[in-house]
């Protein structure tokens, strides 16, 4: 019954916290961290930017943000309604029985299963996915909207993320050479 | 505990192909001695309480997986026993004296399958409220939940509150 | 139906214990309630009332067809989506008898693990407002960030990843990836090392932690404790080494282990899981294979533009035929280690497109039973560091 | 005519200028204004963010305070039903203007004090102890549980932190042999500076002044996740706001006389001499204690960004068993030092 196999038992490493801390050492501590907290009184690391004004763009190559239709490729086939999980995606009658999408972004989760299994590439993502709605009716995009690119706030400085060994994350504006 | 026991109690279930777990059916008077004997057998804890409704065959299925931590051998990492109970009053003894972490989980089966467990500490809704779902349980099948369609209309959906 | 009205119980309270509300709208409670019972500012008894962002999600999922319950089941701990999400794609596969291809698997894992470290920062964040340490939880949330940022970029979303299918992955890794990871591990390393001063070997946090909220071995298996909280309580239970899915079997690594069982080893336990998944990832993506990101019998289905999307974009289209997925009659579980510990799926099928029976077991749902049992004979003020040592998520309990 | 001159009078006459204008009530709150605003700059630098910056982002964010006070002013002020409204709202209230207090007792230059008393230590060391008697109070007429727990909090705290506050005081005034804040200055200004005589004493009083003004690692009393808001979880609105004020008002007191016992005082304003009674008297040392006490409560405030909070029970053990005997300790310096500088003194 105890017969331990080596595979899986040698996966795991047995280790413990350590004896408590000594008054030295105790003192040591506290000056390190309140070294550490000058440091980094001095020299700061900052993740967060001033979000309205400044806006970060995703680097994603597939970014999953609000989705346009594009109405000369659709061929109505439903199928992006039906995979939506959140019925935020509908099918509307057009003339001559076409079927074209709808969407309303008050249920949308960004799922973009509806992008996906699009068999006419029909739908994409745009990189746009904080807007701003004054009522809830007005979260849904009928076709006249639907098929735009949603429009992005004016004034706004964009800045794209860089992954950084030294500071983590940091913001470049948009079209710098550092990019 | 000897190894003839073990076998007995492993002998009554057989392996299901698809994700290896050992399927003991039982019934409620034996219940509480397979689980006795499985605890025996190293099976430390449970990690599921749950059931299935039938409502065709009016039955609920009790379904208790229970399973061992630092495996040392071959067995079954995890074992199903399935307790057929009668949907009209589903009572089935508590497995909280032998595995004191079935509590919750029982407590959440009386909650969404209103099975009672007899003998169980504190058996209270866990989830859900009384006042909202007084003798309705949510997880049995009569229980239906709204969907809508894909058609649009206008002002979205029926659901839309 | 004859069932006793236990629903309301009234108990008669010592009379010299004082009954504590705290929550649902507590700050050091997060969507839940407990009812604790103090004497003096000893606790003596813990009711943890949970359910207050309870979904019913078993039942919302029998009502979609199984590739929606994805962004459902993500929704439980949407910090940790991955890992959530992953058990459920083990077990349909198991029903529909597939297994993913190579490449697959590993990028599964990779995001798993980047998964596991942002979702172990955010709960050392939690631990650290709520031992007062406003500059810890910050840096946390500031460094886990970073994750975010890395995820983001493999799956296009910064925490909803729904990034598996049946089979495969969504999104194949993005060229640069394995730069952007480098940068972000040599980060955080540097940052643990901060970490070390200003937190876990801060004095005054030391003392908060050291010894509190001892869960003893015996204890955590008699509770069926899971995760790190078991593994921190000399508990040798990993499903990435018990049941090993997806790339793990084929990976170096090793699970740390903590006799001690107090609320500081529970810290570091998981302080070193991050080291090692940051081990993992960098060896994923070494040995990632080439080829397919989704089964061939998916691939099969394939048309021109879709093959066409998948090489230029990275992008795995969705076959319609997936909407309609009819896993044979039958039942099939599958565990997975997620940040928190172990999600359990037992999924029934009846040859519908939908699922008859999904349960969750969700490892805070399981871990929900040591607020009963852990908390008694500590001081109040020993609550909240206790609670934020269990890395407890309320609505990953309620589901 | 004669109101507004007779109002004017009364401002202009020294104990109600001193005491409501420089460096009382306004004064000190506009010193607030700006130490509550460096801390959270401070705060924000130190944990990768800005903090607040979205009033007036181009005095990076310095009005922020403004904003928050006006925005306190504005709310509606909730009172429990069953919360005893006298106490309730006296209490507060009491305790930020008795907090302010042993300002009366405090002179910012030889030349320069509201009532000229000789024991002027001992009564400002004796008003700094009366508002945690208020604060528990607070808690009391709340009628809440955690209001309840957090003034028993403090009720065990103040026994600490008070026994600790009170003995460095007193040896530090039996090196100087003198109860006169101007005296003790200026034996300081011929001798040298008490953090140098006694830093025993000194210490034991920074740690007693953190304690006693909630500063981290000892913001036991409205310690959040567990007691809300201690004993001001039922304010709100303007009341709230000058709850959040009390520790600020006690902390810059509290630093003021340390600044007078060990920091030298007004020290090398005596250096300066233009001429002028009101720059040389008033003026230069006024700036000189205030950026001092300032400075001080600065560096207390940055505590908050590397400690976390410590136990109540850990805090009274450090009180009683370490700092306590600390204090005692630097008693017996003080002793060493007098008979070393007895002579001179």
């Amino acid at each position: 019954m105890n017969q331990v196999t080596a595979s899986s038992q040698n996966r795991y490493a047995v280790k413990s916290v350590g004896a408590r801390l000594s008054l030295v050492e105790k003192a040591v501590w506290h000056a390190r961290a309140l070294a550490l907290g000058f440091k980094r009184l001095v020299f700061p690391i900052r993740h967060t930017h001033r979000y309205p004004y400044v806006r970060a763009i995703p680097s994603a190559r597939n970014y999953r943000g609000m989705i346009v239709l594009l109405d000369e490729k659709c061929n109505g086939c439903s199928l992006c309604a039906r995979v939506c999980p959140a019925a935020a995606l509908k099918m509307i009658t057009v003339e001559q029985g076409e079927k074209r999408p709808v969407i309303n972004y008050e249920r949308c989760v960004f799922c973009g299963y509806c992008v996906d299994i699009c068999p006419t590439e029909a739908l994409y993502h745009t990189n746009v996915h904080d807007l701003v709605f004054m009522n809830r009716d007005s979260m849904i995009f009928m076709l006249d909207r639907f098929t735009k690119e949603p429009e992005e706030p004016e004034h706004v400085k964009k800045v794209r993320v860089v992954l950084d060994e030294e500071r983590g994350l940091r913001y470049v504006p948009v079209g710098s050479d550092s990019e | 505990m000897t190894a003839s026991k073990a076998s007995e109690v492993l002998s009554r279930g057989t392996i299901r192909g698809k994700d290896g777990a050992l399927v003991i059916n039982t019934t409620v008077e034996e219940l509480v001695n397979v689980a006795r004997e499985l605890k025996e057998l190293g099976y430390t804890h449970v990690v599921s309480i749950t059931a299935i409704d039938y409502p065709q065959e009016n039955k609920i299925v009790l379904v208790v997986h229970a399973s061992l931590y630092e495996a040392s051998d071959d067995r079954p990492k995890v074992v199903e026993i399935r307790t057929e109970l009668n949907r009209e009053s589903p009572v089935a003894p508590t497995l909280t004296g032998v595995w004191p972490s079935a509590e919750f989980q029982e407590r959440e089966a009386y909650d969404h399958f209103g099975i009672v467990f007899d003998g169980h500490p504190d058996l209270r809704r866990v989830l859900l409220l009384e006042e909202d779902f007084k003798g309705v349980y949510p997880l049995r099948k009569d229980f239906v939940v709204p969907e809508e369609g894909i058609e649009y209309k206008e002002g979205w959906g029926e659901l839309r509150g | 139906m004859t069932i006793p009205a236990q629903a309301i119980t009234t108990r008669r309270i010592a009379k010299d214990v004082l009954e504590l509300h705290v929550g649902p709208q507590h700050p050091g409670s997060g969507h839940m309630r407990f009812v604790i019972r103090l004497d003096g500012d000893i606790m003596v008894e813990v009711d943890p009332d949970i359910g207050f962002v309870h979904r019913t999600m078993e039942k919302l999922a029998e009502n979609r067809e199984w590739l929606k319950a994805q962004p459902l089941f993500e929704r439980m701990a949407i910090l940790d989506a991955a890992n959530v999400t992953i058990g459920y794609f083990l077990a349909l596969e198991k029903l529909l008898d597939i297994e993913p291809p190579p490449r697959a698997k590993y990028i599964r894992t990779i995001l798993c693990e980047i998964s596991r470290i942002a979702s172990h920062l955010y709960g050392f964040g939690i631990l650290g407002i709520f031992l007062g340490h406003s500059t810890a939880y910050m840096w946390f949330f500031g460094d886990r960030e970073v994750f975010i940022e890395l995820a983001e970029r493999l799956t296009g979303q910064r925490l909803t990843y729904s990034f598996f299918l049946p089979g495969g992955v969504r999104r194949d890794i993005p060229t640069g990836f394995k730069d952007d990871f480098e940068k972000a591990a040599r980060y955080i390393e540097k940052r643990l090392k901060e970490y070390e001063a200003i937190f876990m070997n801060n004095p005054v946090i030391r003392v908060r932690v050291e010894g509190v909220g001892v869960l003893t071995k015996d204890m955590a298996v008699r509770l069926g404790v899971v995760g790190p909280n078991a593994r921190a309580s000399g508990v040798k239970h990993d499903i990435r080494v018990e049941e090993p899915y997806d790339a793990y079997p084929e990976l170096d690594f090793e699970v740390p282990v903590y006799k001690e069982g107090d609320a500081l080893a529970r810290f570091l336990q998981r302080v070193d899981e991050i080291r090692e998944s940051l081990k993992i990832i960098r060896q994923a993506l070494k040995a990632m294979p080439n080829g397919p990101i989704i089964h061939e019998r998916y691939l099969r289905m394939y048309t021109k533009v879709m093959k066409e999307v998948l090489e230029t974009q990275g992008r795995a289209k969705i076959p319609a035929a997936m909407i309609n997925l009819r896993p044979p009659a039958g039942e099939a579980y599958a565990r997975a280690e997620a940040a928190r510990g172990e999600y359990f799926y037992y999924l029934v099928s009846n040859g519908g497109t939908k699922p008859y029976r999904a349960r969750v077991v969700s490892p805070s749902f399981r871990n929900v039973l040591l607020f009963k049992y852990l908390m008694p004979g500590y001081r109040l003020a020993d609550f909240p560091a206790i609670y934020g040592s269990l890395d407890y998520f309320p609505p990953e309990a309620d589901r | 005519m004669g109101v507004i001159a007779t109002l004017i009078d009364l401002l202009m006459w020294p104990p109600v200028f001193y005491l409501v204008i420089f460096p009382g009530f306004i004064f000190t709150f506009v010193l607030l204004i700006i130490l509550i605003w460096a801390e959270r700059k401070v705060a924000g630098r130190i944990q990768m963010r800005y903090g607040p910056l979205e009033i007036s982002p181009r005095l990076a964010g310095a009005l922020q305070l403004v904003a928050d006070l006006l925005r306190y002013l504005t709310q509606e002020i909730i009172i429990p039903r069953r919360a005893d409204r006298f106490p309730y709202f006296i209490a507060p209230i009491a305790a930020f203007v008795l907090g302010m207090l042993p300002i009366v007792a405090i002179p910012f230059s030889p030349h320069y004090y509201p009532i000229p008393m000789n024991d002027s230590i001992l009564i400002a060391a004796a008003l700094t102890t009366i508002p945690p008697l208020l604060t528990i109070l607070a808690g009391w007429a709340s009628n809440n549980k955690f209001s309840v727990i957090g003034g028993a909090r403090e009720s065990y705290l103040t026994a600490a932190y008070e026994a600790v506050i009170l003995i460095s005081i007193a040896s530090i005034v039996l090196a100087y042999s003198t109860l006169d804040f101007t005296k003790a200055v200026m034996l300081q200004e011929q001798i040298t500076w008490g953090i140098l005589l006694n830093p025993i004493a000194a210490l034991a009083m920074l740690v007693g002044i953190m304690m006693a003004t909630s500063r981290f690692p000892f913001e036991i009393v409205e310690a959040e996740p567990e007691v809300v808001m201690g004993p001001y979880t039922e304010y709100s609105g303007i009341m709230y706001g000058l709850c959040m004020g009390i520790s600020y008002v006690r902390m810059f007191v509290y630093n003021l006389i340390f600044t007078l016992l060990f920091l030298g005082g007004w020290h090398p304003a005596g250096l300066i001499s233009t001429g002028s009674f009101v720059v040389d008297s008033i003026l230069v040392p006024g700036a000189i204690v205030a950026t001092k006490a300032i400075v001080l409560s600065l560096v207390m405030v940055f505590a908050r960004s590397v400690y976390g909070r410590y136990r109540i029970d850990q805090a009274l053990a450090a009180g009683w068993g370490f700092w306590f005997v600390i204090a005692l300790l630097s008693l017996v310096v003080s002793i060493g030092v007098k008979a070393i500088i007895g002579w001179r003194a």
